[in-house]
């Protein structure tokens, strides 16, 4: 804010100070130090990534005494915790992005449709009723999805394509995907709702049907909350450990063919804290690497998206 | 309130449900006065927590290792080393598998081993007598004391084993797994093949060249006769939390019950002699590990038991 | 003492008009749910001329423009009653039978606030087309200039068609509005306020342009500024509480109204 | 000017409507997909789990014997870790989404706090354990306790609490800020009096998605230690003595039902399977009647305001 | 033909003001960011008395308004120069060492659409006082009473102050903002278009409550509507493009404006 600027041309016997309009010491300090106390609250999350970051990179450093950064970017297996050892990254991101790719496919589409029907289709009461049970896809266990894939959805898939391997990430990251459908669906929906209606007439106006209107006006002018849906169902996605573990089969396989088995970073993670490795151990270790590469990784693509919603933010 | 008497076990899942057992009829029998917590931190996770002193007992799927007896001996934890029960790693296949009667170590070397990754992936690729089909593997993740101890047994080499096959820390998965697949063999602990002996068929193991097969069983494992895939689970226990009567009593109580319970789980039951060997080691306080910080195959408990103890 | 209304017939909008009729609403009554907003309205449009709404604010002015293209289906509990006839088809184009998408197409609008999709410049005039399934690029370009151009900005904009339309400024935005609703051929525009939330200079420019289309169709605007209705407009109707007071050409109605009330609104005494 | 040859516009018009009724099928289809597996899910829980669904299996602790297992001390366990993340999710998470939205100059620190806080939402979860585990658990001294497991589901959740905050105080009106301030409020004043009651049920929405994450999360709980088996309560908050209220129960050790589910599941007998899919059933009808309550809440709060 | 002004001067509110000043811009001069909205305005505010603002939209009327209450403060990138002084105090409420919130407390503002806080009719008459951190239960209610009848609105809502002011009609929402403002016991009262969004029964008894409430507070208004302007006001600024045209009697100023703009805006020439 800018402090006003007084030219004072010609301040007649003015009284100086201590006059009825003067700052209040107390009030200014008070509201100064709520505003550091949200400063605070807002800059926490910055001290969270810090804190994270510091964990992976202190912890990750002895490994890459051993193990040149080139060998982990570049090598094409992951075989840390076996006797012959090897450490190439890129098998887990591989597999993390199979997976996710897989996931987005199903919850992109899915989520975006359900979007626009029940924003610009559906009526208020079945919108009302529909959202939070939808919602409810986001909190059941990812134990019970992870069991779902595996003797569900394998087992269908498998009747279409019986060469199928009874782990692969396609049924992983199928059910991923329905899982973080309502993540794409609500954000996105709660973006195109808020769309003001002025710009959904002007559409109408000229002969527009309501799918032409969804699509061409509503669905460009929400892009920046679009946008922030899907990178939260990416972020989820990236993250998301046990429907891997269970149905992908936790191979560190290097493919992006999602009819084969795979392993993601996430689920190496949760796997080998909590197996028996020693917690001194270099394997041990690896963990912290694969966590620091998921971190970067999602970092640059929030990085990217933050720059597209800013890019192509709409005002109206 | 009154000073809280309570026994703090972590650890090991493949201990879990016996130290649950024991725990909960512990706490039956002292009507509460004591209590216990049993957690699931895996067996690395519980020699962290047990070398920083913050629990009592921790349960264990392998030895403790080199960096772990390191740790404790920093922080000044000594502790007593007691085998509770024997898990008989499991080959199993598919029930609808018609060819494998039994399985010699040596073609489970072959299998297994690194270089069969990618190499070995047709059943008659190991043994021409068996049939050309897609060879499926099953077994737990790399950070497990199952993995390493069996790689050990039939690799003979800890931890080097092929990396292409499906790994999951939870069994059931694998299960599933071979119960899906006519081609499958897989191999985990004896209690999840004894619950699902119905769908999948456990392979007896030919420990070498002109011995005879052996299946899983608990005779025979108690016998020693189911080698080399048999191997002895443990606890640990804090040396000084064992002068608490309330983790004293606990431990008695573990060792005294452990016949029944570990068989009411699924697992083998020692020896009762072994039990007696343990019993005296908590009442002599028997310090350190009988292994050195190296995972062994093939060790007899009552063996192990006479050991040195190393801290 | 300045006569406020003595000077303002010269303006070029004031010719008297005696076009054929383009469309006519006859005993039209619109209830938002419970609430009667237009009570037995009859009013004609004339073709080729302007016809202007004026009235209170809260009278139904808007709401009495809205029925002509069917706007008040998009929200649920409106109801019509009565009937707008649309010539030469001779239609009621609120009977259940005919397509609100129809209506649209011949009748377009021109809203309030400049609401340009947030699209480029281009693709907001060629937005009706596009709705239409005209594709052909060199129809739709030739299209989007002769509207930019009937709309008077093609000269402002002809070098940045592919910008943003949210970058142009206010009167611009609405001059491109108009050039959205040009662009579909229409037979009839509807404009509800169209410049009230524009400046003096952007205001002129708009109204000059109403007087330019009107050669072409038929204009029906509300507005709240009555000198506006007096310069722009060919006949007025004074509307109060969801009634038509009276209505006239402007010549007339602003200098020698009928009614009591429309004198009293046009002099200031209330509104 | 000809009006189009009005056949064609018909077509055209039957077309566009035919689209429009191809999209709504495939919306309704959409929507079945998630409702379905939904409601699979959910039915296959419960009748799998339907025979253990009795009293007995809420006042129980866990056992070796599946039929006597019950989940007493995950149930109690899993409230109270949500209490204690709900109480310090919620705070800090509407502080920071005021902040950023209220206070925060537009500069390249507040762009940072921003995408840090989008990208938070994608760390795994586990990872959140293993900060919590060196953070919580040892640096504060916390324990292996109910605080800190609260704690650390709290930055789980954090994320989705700041986004769903910012959204909600954005839709609050400019004029309504404006009439506050006009009567001489101050910042704060606007913000604690007006806009932050005021968006209270979109703030809801946000802490109800999260904490229905957070409800069911395993990994990151387990890394900071909860037990699987633990058949006694933490203490219970409200005491018979002066001053009436303990804070002991901060510092318990604990289960929660998550973890009561991915044990069982991963235990041999087939009938702790059973057990696993009614704490599970438990498990979606907690979550279900928090959202319900939620969605209860917010409609009181959505039917007092009227811009 | 009618003459449109002829008879607006018999309105109550017209009696020449002789009072004191209450405030006075000197050499103001505005800037949103790059654009400068209010070019070297110079205009005093009479005690007691009611002065209108009038001019085309956009010509910087609501930014005027909005120094005086220092809202501009809000928002990042604008400027003042100048200075405007408010009487007896004889200070510039622009200086850096002043109190925004001060001066907030002592002039208040009614905006164009009625914003009452989705609160209860009590609370929302109470705000100004709580602001204040007057918390005495009595005190309050006395407050919140006078502030209701000051605004014409006691009758209405004695019943159910518990009410949600949501459910109020439009007209009374806007009485109800006045009376917020009146709570606080404000020297100047800013009025943005306050009947705007009105009906014409509503503007009226607004119209009338001004009246009332000059008696003891100065008034400063914008309005878009001239004819309201000469009903109420006793002084009348035109402004067109960020600066003063014409200050004078409101009396004079449209009966005989100095200035050629006047009498063309006021005449509907434009605007
Ligand atoms: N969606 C709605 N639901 C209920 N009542 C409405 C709705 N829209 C408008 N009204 C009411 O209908 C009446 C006419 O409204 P309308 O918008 O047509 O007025 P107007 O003459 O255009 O006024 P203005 O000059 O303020 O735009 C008003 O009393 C208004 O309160
Ligand atoms: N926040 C802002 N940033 C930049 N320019 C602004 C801003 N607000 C107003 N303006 C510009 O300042 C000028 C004066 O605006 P102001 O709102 O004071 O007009 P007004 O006389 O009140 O008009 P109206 O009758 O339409 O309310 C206008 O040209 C407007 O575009
Ligand atoms: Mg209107
Ligand atoms: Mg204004």
């Amino acid at each position: 804010m800018t402090k006003p600027m007084t030219t004072d041309v010609n301040a007649t016997n003015r009284p100086a100070a201590g006059h009825r309009l003067v700052r209040r010491r107390g009030r200014q300090l008070r509201e100064r130090f709520i505003e550091g106390l949200l400063f605070l609250a807002a800059a926490s999350s910055v001290a969270i990534t810090f804190a994270i970051v510091a964990i992976l990179v202190s912890e990750s450093l002895p490994l890459f005494k051993e193990v040149s950064l080139l060998d982990f970017l570049t090598d094409r297996q992951w075989t840390p915790l076996f006797d012959d050892a090897h450490f190439g990254i890129m098998t887990l991101i591989a597999g993390t992005a199979t997976t996710t790719a897989v996931a987005l496919l199903v919850a992109i589409p899915l989520g975006t449709v359900i979007a626009i029907y029940l924003s610009e289709f559906a009526s208020h009461r079945l919108r009302e009723t529909v959202k939070p049970i939808l919602e409810l896809l986001g909190a059941v266990p990812t134990v019970v999805f992870g069991y779902f894939a595996l003797l569900v959805v394998t087992p269908l898939l498998q009747k279409i394509y019986p060469d199928l391997p009874g782990f692969n990430m396609l049924s992983a990251g199928l059910v991923m995907g329905v899982m973080i459908i309502p993540y794409v669906s609500s954000v996105s929906e709660d973006a195109m709702r808020a769309v003001p209606m002025h710009l959904r007439e002007g559409s109408y106006a000229m002969g527009a049907t309501r799918l032409q209107t969804a699509i061409r006006v509503v669905m460009p002018a929400a892009f920046s909350g679009l946008a922030a849906a899907y990178i939260l169902g990416i972020s989820r996605a990236v993250g998301e450990t046990m429907i891997v573990a269970i149905a992908a089969g936790m191979q560190p396989n290097f493919t992006l063919n999602p009819l084969e088995p795979a392993a993601t970073i996430s689920a190496f993670i949760v796997q080998v804290c909590l197996g028996d490795l020693p917690h001194d151990s270099l394997g041990y270790k690896t963990i912290f690497a694969a966590g620091l590469t998921l971190m970067l990784f999602t970092l640059v693509f929030n990085i990217l998206g933050y720059w597209l919603r800013k890019r192509f933010r709409e005002i109206y | 309130r009154a000073e809280e008497k309570i026994v703090k076990i972590d650890g090991s899942s493949t201990v879990y449900p016996i130290t649950e057992a024991v725990a909960e009829e512990f706490q039956t029998a002292k009507r509460g006065a004591i209590r216990v917590t049993v957690g699931i931190s895996g067996t690395g996770g519980g020699f962290k927590k047990f070398c920083r002193g913050e629990i009592d007992l921790t349960g264990a799927s392998r030895p403790i290792l080199k960096k772990e007896m390191d740790a404790c001996r920093e922080a000044g934890i000594q502790y007593v080393e007691l085998p509770v029960a024997y898990d008989a790693l499991t080959v199993v296949v598919n029930p609808k598998n018609d060819w494998l009667k039994s399985i010699t170590v040596d073609e489970l070397k072959k299998i297994w081993e690194p270089g069969a990754q990618q190499n070995v992936t047709k059943w008659n690729q190991v043994n021409p007598a068996w049939p050309d089909q897609a060879l499926k593997l099953f077994g737990p993740g790399a950070d497990s004391g199952t993995f390493d101890y069996f790689t050990e047994a039939v690799v003979g080499k800890a931890k080097s084993s092929r990396g292409d096959y499906t790994a999951s820390e939870d069994d059931n998965v694998l299960v599933k797994g071979v119960t899906m697949d006519k081609g499958a063999l897989g191999y985990f602990g004896y209690a999840y093949y004894a619950e699902n002996s119905q769908k999948l068929r456990a392979v007896p193991v030919v420990p070498a060249a002109g011995k005879p097969a052996v299946a899983p069983s608990p005779e025979t494992v108690k016998n020693g006769s189911y080698q080399p895939l048999s191997r002895p689970v443990f606890i640990y226990v804090n040396a000084k939390s064992l002068d608490k009567p309330e983790v004293r009593e606990f431990v008695d109580f573990y060792l005294n019950q452990a016949p029944q319970l570990v068989a009411a789980v699924k697992y083998v039951a020692l020896p009762e002699q072994a039990y007696q060997l343990a019993k005296e080691h908590v009442a002599k306080k028997k310090l350190g590990t009988g292994f050195g910080g190296e995972s062994e195959v093939g060790v007899s408990v009552e063996e192990l038991l006479q050991r040195e103890g190393k801290l | 003492m300045v006569e406020l209304a003595t000077n303002i017939f010269d303006a070029p909008g004031s010719e008297p008009a005696t076009a054929a009729l383009k469309a006519e609403s006859r005993h039209l009554n619109f209830h938002y749910g419970a609430f009667h907003a237009l009570k037995d309205i009859s009013l004609p449009v004339h073709d080729h001329s302007i016809t202007a709404l004026i009235g209170p604010s809260g009278c139904g002015k808007s709401t009495f423009l809205r029925c002509f293209n069917r706007m008040h289906d998009l929200y649920p509990g409106n109801r019509y009653q009565g009937e707008i006839v649309l010539y030469p088809d001779n239609v009621d184009i609120l009977a259940p039978s005919v397509d609100p998408i129809e209506v649209r197409m011949r009748i377009s609008m021109v809203f309030q606030k400049p609401n340009p999709f947030p699209k480029s410049i281009f693709e907001n005039v060629a937005y009706g087309l596009k709705v239409r399934g005209i594709t052909q690029r060199d129809l739709v370009e030739t299209k989007v200039e002769q509207a930019l151009r009937g709309a008077a900005l093609w000269n402002e904009v002809k070098d940045r068609l592919n910008e943003l339309a949210g970058n142009l400024s206010g009167g611009q935005q609405q001059r491109l509005c108009i050039a959205r609703a040009l662009a579909i051929d229409p037979e009839l525009i509807l404009f509800d306020e169209p410049t009230s939330a524009l400046d003096p200079i952007a205001t002129a420019s708009i109204e000059e342009l109403m007087l330019e289309l009107k050669e072409q169709v038929a204009i029906l605007i509300v507005t709240h500024n009555m000198q506006q209705a007096a310069r722009v407009s060919d006949h007025t109707a004074f509307l109060y509480m969801g009634e038509v007071i009276e209505f006239n050409d402007t010549k007339k109605l602003f200098t020698m109204p009928d009614k009591k009330q429309t004198e009293d609104y046009i002099t200031g005494r209330f509104g | 000017m000809t009006p189009a040859p009005t056949a064609d516009l018909r077509k055209l018009i039957a077309r566009h409507r035919l689209w429009e009724r191809v999209f709504t099928i495939v919306g309704l289809i959409a929507l079945l997909i998630g409702l379905l597996v939904l409601l699979g899910l959910f039915t296959q829980l419960a009748v799998t789990g339907a025979p253990r669904l009795t009293p007995e299996f809420f006042t129980s602790f866990p056992s070796r014997i599946a039929e006597k297992a019950g989940i007493l001390s995950a149930w109690v366990g899993s409230l109270l870790v949500m209490l204690v993340t709900a109480c310090s999710a919620i705070p800090l998470g509407v502080a920071a989404g005021v902040y950023l939205e209220e206070y925060a100059p537009k500069n390249w620190l507040t762009a940072i706090i921003e995408i840090n806080v989008m990208n938070l939402a994608g760390v795994p979860s586990i990872i959140y354990g293993l900060l919590a585990l060196g953070l919580f658990v040892y640096q504060f001294g916390f324990g292996q306790s109910i605080l800190s497991a609260g704690l650390t589901l709290a930055l789980l959740i954090l994320p989705i609490v700041i986004v769903a905050t910012r959204e909600a105080l954005r839709a609050v009106p400019g004029i309504i800020r404006e009439a506050a301030y006009a009567l001489g409020a101050t910042r704060w004043q606007m913000v604690s009096h007006h806009v932050v009651p005021y968006s209270a049920g979109g703030i809801l929405t946000g802490v109800i998605i999260g904490l229905s994450r957070a409800i069911g999360e395993t990994a990151p709980i387990i890394t900071i230690g909860a037990l699987t088996f633990i058949a006694f309560l933490p203490t219970p908050p409200v005491t018979g003595e002066f001053p009436f209220l303990s804070f002991q129960w901060l510092k318990d050790p604990f289960t929660v039902l998550p973890i009561q589910m991915f044990n069982w599941t991963s235990r041999p007998e087939e009938a702790f399977q059973l057990n696993a899919a009614a704490a599970g059933v438990v498990l979606l009808v907690m979550t279900l009647a928090m959202n319900a309550l939620a969605i209860w809440l917010r409609y009181r709060i959505r039917r007092k305001i009227k811009w």
